[in-house]
């Protein structure tokens, strides 16, 4: 490459599914009806929820919603090419991944309602979730911190010579942070076996592409620290998981991380304490509805004659009682016990916490 | 006199400042078109211009970082930390360069900005939305550490920090950011660093606080007063440099003194304190110093209720270090 | 028994510590083959693989997030800041994420590790190669902080951090790292953690410090002892958790105390301390309880002798606290 | 560009002046003779107050000095193509540049030896230089820190509408901080008028390159960033000074900030703390003997008839005496008064500085 003035560098999408959900013909996938149902029906389960939450929210049940309404492609089609130990790393808008690992929408409410049976305890906010059953490692919110901790993971795969890689979910408005700069750098330095997949859709909070960065997005990122690099589109469940298959072909090779750019948008507010009409059009927002992931995969099954409406309302319907029954379940599920509030800081309390312990305990004792 | 918010007072003085000072700039995760997440800098830069009002990608590092050159090149800049709990990316550029700065170089370039940040818990945040940071930036020569408790006091504080020379942490209570009103002049006003207020006169005892804590405070102290016990009530606003006049002459004439704040309890800036007022104070004090504050945990969200230092338990520790 | 100084007994527990648990590794900016700019990890990329000791790219961030993902993976990395000034780019991953961990994720997943820096002046290094950073660290629920102060200490408190299951910031004094010299077993044993060491006993006065500090304290004390005043000098040993039982029974019995630390007064850990004692020990104190520390300004070069704390200063508090 | 696998990102190296101190035939730039003479001159001088400094630092009079012997082309050459007042920072390596600016040794051994001359009062480590008169930024040892702050510095230039650019130098090392990603995000975001000047020298401090990154070297981030990017020979002056310029031109158009890479080596140690002899081979040290900057400017000039063997020895004999007179008068010039200890921490002096200057006082009174 010539150094030049205004150097170009421009990444094509790589897309297969189209609006009305065909596949270019020919087109070869090995996923299985089955996998393709349960596909759409995780993606809707997730849309579902968090709906619900996002009402529950409002009912003051719920403190605080991540939705990730358009966005369920990229969770949930990435989770469907790895294997199930494979650990992953979130940001916070990809339920979808931990939903296709078989985490139930009971155990969801668990946490989101941050009563007992949450696996945090009650500790952080909702939306807060993980399950090392389900080796998706617990949300945090410093946004970023988790790329360079994926690297990390993936470089103690490699060294325990286990058939597993890490995959760390992160979105454009993360890729700012120096923790992306280090958690590249280090995985492509030790290639360790770790897949950074990047939502970029278009916004952080209110904040569009244009104040994120100057460059063609985030991929050219990974071609400048020496990993192979995709851009796919993120709406597209066919091209997301084809790519993140790869992407994982490629770590077991041993030829190193993968950074994958997937393209969608944030059709819902960032979270139950935006407003998004105060920063952008509407009409922006339905020029999305088109390539929602959900509708394009089912026009896709619809086509494939493996699924129409009839099927989706009855689905619908005991999924949505599934849903119910689930929150009613965590409505009805007590909240961590005081003593919860000081384990788990160390392996062991020391004095110190012993003695708040106590002392709270006393307090609490003459509320009664 | 209109009656404002913290909010809006923050945001009336931040346009007072861009209005009489066109070195003035602020930005920060959302802070531009937006007009931040808690709506701060709203109409800046709509009145202002994006070159003095602006976005910034998230990158804290960053933010601390450019603000310093900005700083050094003659500006004054008001970046903004959308969260307290989400400044330390850029605590290394904070307390080895901004702080340092002047020092390092001589006087030759100094570092005046104030970097604005809302801290503390009681909204729900869990871990990394409720963190009370100031212990963690007051062991640090050369950034000053300025907290608000009311809007009156928020503005004209505000005011006084963008007009000082040097690097300050201005730490916004969030939890009262819209509980707390009061009236607040439209007019430029400075409130000056360095001098505690006395919120309350009392006898018996010195009750010290600062930002949204000082209300909890205050709450005890009245209830304290009800069962006969005088209490002196100062809310410090400035940390650092901190009005140490005003504490000792308190606590000389009180001879007991309880220190609350929300952070926990070990290695907070109620240590220092106390350090300060038993050296100062020793053959005054009745009772050991006592301290209120959060617990050694990280900030847990279920159990933020019991976590703060509320008025029911300062007022424990008052009656605890009465009966002494 | 061989005779070793700090670095060596240091490099002889990572030795022993690699030999006996293959899930240990370590790395940082020139660990790998060069061993570490002080020679602290020579020999273990050759004897153990240049995949158990490598060399990291200069990130603070990255290796302690790097850390974090390995010790999430079960093993038990030992991450080295070259220097401890230089932590701060990797604070926010110190403090937000590796300690508040297993908190956060309701004890499914842990951090131990041990996070190796050297601290401290005395080496001519000016700010950025001087700093005392463990108050920094000190109002961090979920991180231990261990600092030795010889080579027989350091051996048997870094083999015990790097079995314990939490991550410990292990801080050396890097002004002694080869001045500090004492008979050192080449065998494996352990020095518990949260166990102070009453270093010298006394009746008037108890002298508390760590690290390299607790040398000057030494000398002070035996400069006391000529003259008639009987110093019970502790070793802190372990900073987080404190073994307050050790300190406060000091205290009791000698009823005055001075704490020394090299780092600011303000905001330093003498003041937890100060506080702590304070409230536990108020009715047998004698005199207020003295802080001889750092000054409040950045670390000068060219003041660097002034600025220490050194044996002189240290008498200086003694007598003033004997006198009051 | 494609999303391909092992996608390669090479930059190539712009380099005029040959080995043997040739330019291309036909190649024009517009350095005057006098220039040229006194760019060797300077080069020669950075190079002669790094040996004495060492040689001092044996000698107990310096504590700590960071030759840049092998690289005073990237700093000399890079200044040259500056206007005065455009705004340098600094990593550490790049004393040529002060020097240019018009430092004199004199000013430069006051640093070193820290004493009351020295602009930063000998608060700093040596080899922390900085000069406000010479728009010179005071160099802090905490590695990428500058990066940012370079980028701040140009932002402010350009919403003040200055003539004025912001020149940041730093290493390949350093690259690998968060500092670097932010700093050169944020510039390019913004078009902010900095040039960052990457000394690509092969080593940070033991550690070669391999370790640092795994990418074509530094030269393809600034492409990702979206910023016009050049990589040139760090040891031909013609090179860098032209593609300076061109940078500095690029940023007074308004289109933003520029990544120069310079390719070069670390010929001594880091510091006089580091013995390179355990990490690195000799001979790959004598390669770069005849890539020397000096030397091939030398050359170059002798070709042309503005330089010779004698004038060379005139020249070297005035200079070294130049250089023995700074260091002298160096020595000769007071430490720093114990005031100045308490100074400039803040803008005014709080009451706990000035208990603990008066207490400082007292006991340095009852010592004499
Ligand atoms: C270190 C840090 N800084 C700031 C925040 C506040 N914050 C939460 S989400 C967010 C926007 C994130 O945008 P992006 O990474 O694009 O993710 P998206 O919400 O679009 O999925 C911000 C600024 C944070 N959580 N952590
Ligand atoms: C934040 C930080 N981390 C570590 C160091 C210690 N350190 C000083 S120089 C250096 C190597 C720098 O290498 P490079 O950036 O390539 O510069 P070079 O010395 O090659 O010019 C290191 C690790 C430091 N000064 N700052
Ligand atoms: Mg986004
Ligand atoms: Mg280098």
């Amino acid at each position: 490459m010539r150094s030049t003035e205004r150097m170009a560098m421009k990444f094509e999408t790589i897309s297969y599914l189209d609006l009305e959900g065909n596949l270019p013909s020919g087109f070869k996938h090995d996923l299985s009806d089955e996998t393709l149902i349960r596909a759409y029906k995780i993606m809707q389960l997730t849309r579902r929820i968090d709906e619900r939450m996002i009402t529950l929210q409002r009912q003051g049940v719920v403190n605080f919603v991540i939705g990730s309404r358009g966005e369920e492609g990229c969770s949930v089609a990435s989770a469907m090419a790895l294997k199930p130990d494979d650990l992953l790393y979130f940001q916070y808008r990809e339920q979808g991944a931990i939903l296709w690992r078989g985490l139930s929408a009971e155990e969801y409410s668990h946490h989101m309602l941050l009563n007992e049976k949450d696996p945090s305890k009650g500790r952080q906010m909702s939306n807060h979730y993980g399950s090392k059953k389900h080796s998706a490692m617990t949300v945090s919110s410093t946004l970023a911190t988790q790329i360079p901790q994926a690297a990390g993971a993936a470089y103690a795969m490699k060294i325990q010579k286990k058939d597993m890689v890490s995959l760390c979910y992160f979105a454009e408005g993360a890729a700012s942070e120096g923790d992306f700069h280090a958690g590249l750098n280090f995985a492509a330095v030790y290639k360790c076996p770790v897949i950074f997949f990047c939502r970029n859709n278009h916004y952080a909070i209110s904040t569009p592409r244009k104040f994120q960065y100057a460059g063609d997005g985030i991929a050219p990122r990974g071609v400048a620290y020496g990993m192979q690099t995709f851009r796919v589109d993120g709406n597209d469940i066919f091209a997301v998981y084809d790519i993140t298959k790869k992407a994982r072909e490629i770590c077991m090779r041993g030829e190193g991380p993968v950074l994958i750019e997937a393209m969608t948008y944030r059709v819902g507010p960032h979270s139950t304490a935006d407003d998004p009409t105060r920063y952008r059009k509407d009409e922006e927002v339905c020029d999305w509805d088109p390539k929602c992931p959900v509708l394009r995969l089912k026009l896709h099954l619809i086509k494939k004659g493996l699924w129409n409406d009839e099927k989706d309302k009855a689905f619908k319907d005991a999924m949505h009682q599934e849903v119910e029954a689930a929150i009613e379940s965590a409505r009805n599920t007590p909240k961590p016990s005081l003593e919860t509030m000081f384990q788990d800081v160390y392996a062991d309390i020391p004095w110190n916490l012993q003695e708040q312990y106590e002392f709270l305990q006393a307090l609490e004792k003459e509320k009664n | 006199m209109p009656v404002m918010n913290i909010i809006e007072a923050i945001n009336n003085a931040l346009h007072i400042a861009f209005e009489t000072d066109d070195r003035v700039i602020a930005f920060g995760e959302d802070v531009g078109f937006f007009g931040g997440v808690f709506r701060a800098t709203v109409g800046l830069q709509e009145k202002y211009g994006v070159e003095r009002c602006f976005d910034t990608p998230i990158s804290e590092l960053g933010i601390m970082g450019f603000a310093m050159g900005c700083a050094q090149m003659g500006l004054k800049p008001i970046p903004e930390i959308q969260f307290a709990d989400y400044i330390f990316p850029g605590y290394d550029q904070i307390v080895n360069e901004i702080a340092k700065g002047r020092y390092r170089t001589g006087n030759q370039w100094s570092n005046g900005m104030v970097i604005r940040t809302p801290y503390g818990g009681g909204i729900h945040g869990g871990h990394y939305h409720s963190q009370s940071i100031e212990a963690q930036f007051l062991h640090t020569p050369g950034l000053k550490v300025v907290i608000p408790s009311d809007p009156y006091e928020a503005k004209g504080l505000l005011l006084s920090c963008i007009r000082a020379d040097d690097p300050i942490l201005f730490m916004e209570p969030k939890r009262i950011y819209r509980a707390s009103k009061a009236e607040v002049p439209l007019e430029d006003y400075m409130i000056p660093l360095g001098k505690a207020k006395i919120a309350k006169e009392g006898n018996d005892l010195t009750l010290i606080g600062y930002g949204a804590q000082h209300h909890q405070n205050m709450t005890a102290a009245a209830e304290a007063e009800k069962m006969g016990i005088s209490v002196e009530v100062i809310d410090l606003r400035t940390l650092n440099p901190l009005d140490i006049e005003t504490i000792t002459a308190s606590v000389k004439k009180t001879g007991r003194c309880v220190v609350a704040h929300e952070a926990p309890i070990t290695g907070g800036f109620g240590g220092e304190l106390t350090a300060l007022i038993q050296q100062r104070c020793f053959l005054h004090l009745e009772a050991p110093i006592n301290r209120c504050c959060g617990f050694d945990t990280p900030y847990s969200n279920a159990h933020e209720k019991r976590y703060l230092p509320d008025s029911p338990r300062v007022l424990i520790s008052i009656l605890e270090t009465m009966k002494y």
